[in-house]
């Protein structure tokens, strides 16, 4: 109930709040998708494709750098690129010895690194947006009605909702084990790690026992509320010739970058 | 908040566009056999339990303790859910977790998120259950060191599929990916393997019905004891190969030119010119030595349930 | 007047052996308050689970003049409204609209019926401005009303609440109690709180032990303090 | 008589900005049994939490002659013990015994100590018999005992509850009253249920929206009624 955390929603009314989800899922994947046909150092186009964020941005009234102070996420990730730097035949840029090793920085390499990690900076950006205007349930209301097979998204939207009803659970299990966590003064406490294991395993399997009977009684409800095996549902989206004409402007801003990513 | 400890969520941007879709390909093949089947097997009840399980697995990978130098053990949870919930409802309980992760919280992108539902849900779960199942009428001390073993194994295969996914897409040089990964992932595979063994034990004491001969733990096939097996046994065969003689695996890739089809565009990888661990003997050791223990292990397993089989 | 629910002589085993109703009768007239007491594990909640048929058992049960059988179950759920201790057990979906309007597009009705049902019952709950709430971000009590909602919105013909006062501030009990004070419909709760019983319910029920070993006026039963003490309970 | 506790003008906030506790103070004595009542939201569990440091707030903190730092924090969990308001978040091992014997295992203690103290723990709540069960099977009346025991164990100096009557029945929150009242601790409890208060506690402190309102005699407390509808509160 608490882990307010969790919801990345902001609220507020713009252009883009109001935007069909159904269109906000399309373009971002679309966005996406374009990102990843761009060829290496296409600068003019990595550049086209962070004007249209912080369009989006703007429009959306979160102010210009929202996605930009929120997009370091993937970063730490990056180090898995790194060795590209050095692996891909060309000219010499910089070497450098360390751990008594040499590397050499070519120039091909150093291009699909930053190509690399622009991609990823941009489409984490735009998928930030996307959850920052869009409620979590109309995001699974618009991919159900984008043919995701229903269960998956129920089974999603019951994780959205259990969420933060099991990591309040887990809070507080793990606040009660701290809570015991003493120590006599002067001694090393805490235990093996063989045994904080095991105390960590009894959390999961006491934690997936209560969850398990969770399910019987969530069961039970919808039972009780003449469920009957199939899931209805109702999501009283309507589609607006307005949705459908920002859908369009931006999926042919796309089709431009795409055509300036590959001008020789 | 920190919520997903798990070093594989691959971002947008660092697979190529067609191992991407490769890997979405295989992943929806597999989703759609797991919706029909456990559409049978669970029912009306299905919903529910699936929609609160994966909350499950995903608070619980909350769940951490303290090891040494400021590092956590964590829960990834695929094994672990394989063997309680059985094969299929946990990978459509996996895929739940980690589009929630990459949708909400930008943990894991959306084109690779064919790539992430395969490592880190699919590979997971067949190897947890495979293996597990293989010794599902032992002894509880054997179920639970297999188990073990089977969740180790899983992290370890997870790690093994990003690396060749960032290798093929060109992201990444294969060696030093692969030893990097693995040699991380062997550790938190120890927590992985720590926790899901004190939690089966904790519900083979106090819900043993759950996992007995009748549960929806026992439904997959024989089967799946093959696919674990094979599985596992290519993570160890693959894993030594590729961080010792990297160059035979690049070689079969460039033959079968697939490795400029899924780069798509970017220049080919050739050569190494950064031996991260130029001398390769201690690797090749160190992997020979755990390969061979795990293939024991496999082997003894794959035995067992084999021999249930026919008796 | 015919009964709205009459129950005769169930008796209900748990898979695992334990026989949590040994042989229980009773009926509820329309527009009867009732309140079901007695000690933890006494079978109240089992009771209430047989009353929409969650849990089937032995004996026999009616509401309005149709026995329960396994066949009429979905018509049944319709006209027996179950509210759950815990409401996050009820609340399954992640808004507020989509949990009151889910028993109303299951019965089958028509869209626009739906959203006519969600809206008559979140006005009776006062929760009108709660509809495009997201359910996790509610507090224990407004959940409490919203669960009522969810349960209103069939239009049943019999309320069964589960210790519904339970974890409330006393604030948002007292609000709880005049809610349930005006609703005009035939329920039957279950309940720890003494007070409550006194307060709201003309007619209470004592449950121990699989048996109801008490049913009469409330003043009178609360009154016989030897006997609330042989059953866990105690004068408010 | 140097306090037990004392709490000099804290504040906290959570994460996402919200400001729990916008400067409290007030101190407890050795020996003293307080209540602390308040609305939903008042601030109760997150002063509770602070007090042994699980949560870290501005302001002073002192427990007997040392102040709660960073660095003092295991021995501090040692003197307060808390219990939550929910026993299933407190007995997180399979059986009684492990988790009676959590804390003193991990204080360290030599294993002839750790069984020494289990036994005298579970003794004081009277659950000796409980020792080896599952705690996965016990009522909530039982569990809330064991919670209990899983904290005295550990020899606190402080008891710190949170809502311990909650969702029990009348007789074991009858017995629930009467252990409290014969362990011989210092403690601080909240609760919203308001006769427990009158009955157990002379002291009582009233929190509302992060700070103490009201701190002094309970029976003094209680006569207020406009003071205490004001504050979500009502008369036992
Ligand atoms: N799923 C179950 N399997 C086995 N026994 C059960 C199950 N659910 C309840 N019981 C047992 O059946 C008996 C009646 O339980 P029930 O939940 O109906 O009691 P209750 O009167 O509602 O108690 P409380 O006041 O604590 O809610 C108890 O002894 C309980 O332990
Ligand atoms: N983890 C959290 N993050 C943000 N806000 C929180 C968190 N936990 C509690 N709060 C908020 O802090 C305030 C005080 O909460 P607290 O739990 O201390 O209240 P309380 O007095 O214990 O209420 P109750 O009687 O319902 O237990 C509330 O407004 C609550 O919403
Ligand atoms: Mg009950
Ligand atoms: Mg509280």
């Amino acid at each position: 109930m608490h882990s307010d955390a969790f919801d990345r929603y902001h609220h507020g009314h713009s252009l883009i709040h109001d935007l069909d989800p159904r269109v906000k899922v399309v373009v971002t994947v679309a966005f996406i998708l374009s990102n990843a046909l761009l060829p290496d150092a296409a600068w003019l186009a990595f550049l086209l494709a962070w004007a249209f964020i912080l369009i989006a941005n703007a429009l959306s009234g979160l102010g210009l750098g929202f996605t930009f102070r929120r997009s370091f996420i993937a970063l730490p990730f990056a180090l898995a690129a790194i060795t590209a730097l050095f692996s891909i035949p060309g000219a010499p840029v910089m070497s450098f010895r360390f751990l008594m090793q040499d590397f050499t920085i070519t120039d091909a390499g150093l291009l699909r690194f930053v190509s690399i990690v622009i991609r990823s900076w941009l489409s984490v950006q735009m998928a930030i947006l996307l959850v920052a205007v869009t409620e979590f349930p109309k995001i699974v209301h618009a991919l159900n009605h984008l043919r995701v097979p229903t269960i998956l998204t129920v089974i999603i939207s019951f994780l959205y909702r259990y969420l933060f009803v099991l990591t309040d659970e887990v809070m507080r299990l793990l606040r009660a084990r701290e809570a015991r966590s003493a120590g006599a003064a002067g001694k090393r406490g805490g235990g093996s790690v063989m045994w904080r294991a095991r105390v960590v395993g009894n959390m999961a399997g006491q934690l997936f026992l209560r969850s398990y009977e969770r399910s019987d009684r969530v069961y039970n409800a919808m039972l009780a509320r003449g469920y009957k095996g199939e899931l209805m549902t109702i999501h009283p989206h309507r589609f607006q010739a307005g949705d459908l004409l920002i859908g369009l402007l931006a999926l042919v801003c796309l089709v431009l970058m795409q055509v300036a990513g590959r001008l020789p | 908040m920190h919520y997903s400890p798990v070093a594989l969520h691959i971002p947008d941007g660092f697979l190529s566009l067609v191992v991407s879709l490769i890997c979405w390909a295989i992943t929806a093949v597999l989703l759609a056999m797991a919706v029909s089947r456990t559409n049978k097997s669970l029912g009306e009840k299905q919903v529910p339990l699936m929609g609160v399980m994966a909350a499950f697995i995903f608070a619980a990978q909350m769940l951490n303790f303290p090891v040494a130098g400021g590092t956590s053990g964590h829960l990834l949870g695929g094994a672990l859910a394989a063997i309680v919930l059985g094969p299929w409802a946990a990978m459509l309980v996996m895929t739940a977790v980690i589009a929630v992760q990459a949708l909400l919280f930008q943990d894991g992108g959306l084109l690779v998120m064919g790539a992430n539902i395969l490592n880190m849900g699919l590979i997971t779960a067949a190897i947890g259950y495979g293996l597990y199942r293989g010794v599902a009428n032992s002894s509880r001390n054997t179920k639970l060191a297999v188990a073990g073993v089977a969740a180790w194994l899983s992290v370890m295969a997870g790690a093994l599929a990003t690396s060749l996914q960032l290798w093929l897409s060109g992201t990444s040089n294969l060696q030093t990916v692969v030893i990097a990964m693995l040699s991380v992932h062997a550790l938190i595979g120890v927590g992985e393997a720590l926790i899901t063994v004190a939690a089966l034990a904790f519900i083979m004491q106090t819900r043993p019905d759950l996992l007995d001969e009748t549960s929806a733990s026992a439904r997959g096939g024989r089967g799946w004891v093959a696919a674990g097996v094979v599985l596992s046994l290519a993570v160890v065969l693959l894993s030594p190969l590729a961080s010792a003689f990297p160059d035979g695996l690049n070689r079969v890739a460039e033959d079968l030119g697939f490795i400029h089809i899924a780069q798509s565009g970017s220049g080919p990888l050739a050569g190494y010119s950064v031996p991260f661990f130029a001398d390769a003997s201690l690797s090749k050791i160190a992997a020979g030595m755990i390969g061979a223990l795990v293939v024991l292990a496999v082997a003894i397993i794959a035995g067992r349930g084999l021999q249930k089989k026919t008796s | 007047m015919t009964d709205v629910v009459s129950v005769r002589d169930l008796h209900f085993s748990y898979p695992d052996g334990h026989a949590a109703l040994r042989g229980v009768s009773f009926s509820l007239c329309a527009g009867d308050k009732v309140a079901l007491v007695g000690p933890n594990g006494a079978g109240k909640s089992t009771l209430m689970l047989q009353l929409n048929g969650i849990l089937i058992g032995r004996g026999e049960i009616a509401i309005g003049d149709m026995r329960l059988t396994r066949d009429n179950l979905p018509v049944i759920r319709g006209m027996v409204g179950l509210v759950f201790q815990n409401p996050d057990d009820q609340l399954f979906s992640p808004t507020v609209f989509e949990d009151v309007a889910f028993g109303p597009l299951h019965m089958g009705l028509p869209e626009a019926e739906v959203f006519k049902r969600v809206d008559a019952a979140l006005e009776s709950v006062r929760m009108t401005s709660y509809r495009d709430r997201l359910s996790h971000h509610l507090s224990v009590g407004e959940k409490k009303r919203i669960a009522i909602a969810t349960v209103l919105s069939m239009n049943p013909s019999v309320l069964i609440l589960d210790e519904p006062s339970a974890g409330l501030d006393p604030r948002a009990r007292r609000r709880l109690i005049n809610l349930l004070r005006e609703l005009p419909i035939t329920m039957l709760v279950s309940t720890h709180d003494m007070k409550l019983v006194e307060e709201l319910f003309p007619r209470t029920i004592v449950m121990d032990e699989g048996l109801i070993v008490a049913d009469g006026v409330t003043k009178e039963i609360l009154e016989d303090e030897t006997f609330l003490n042989a059953h866990g309970l105690e004068k408010p």
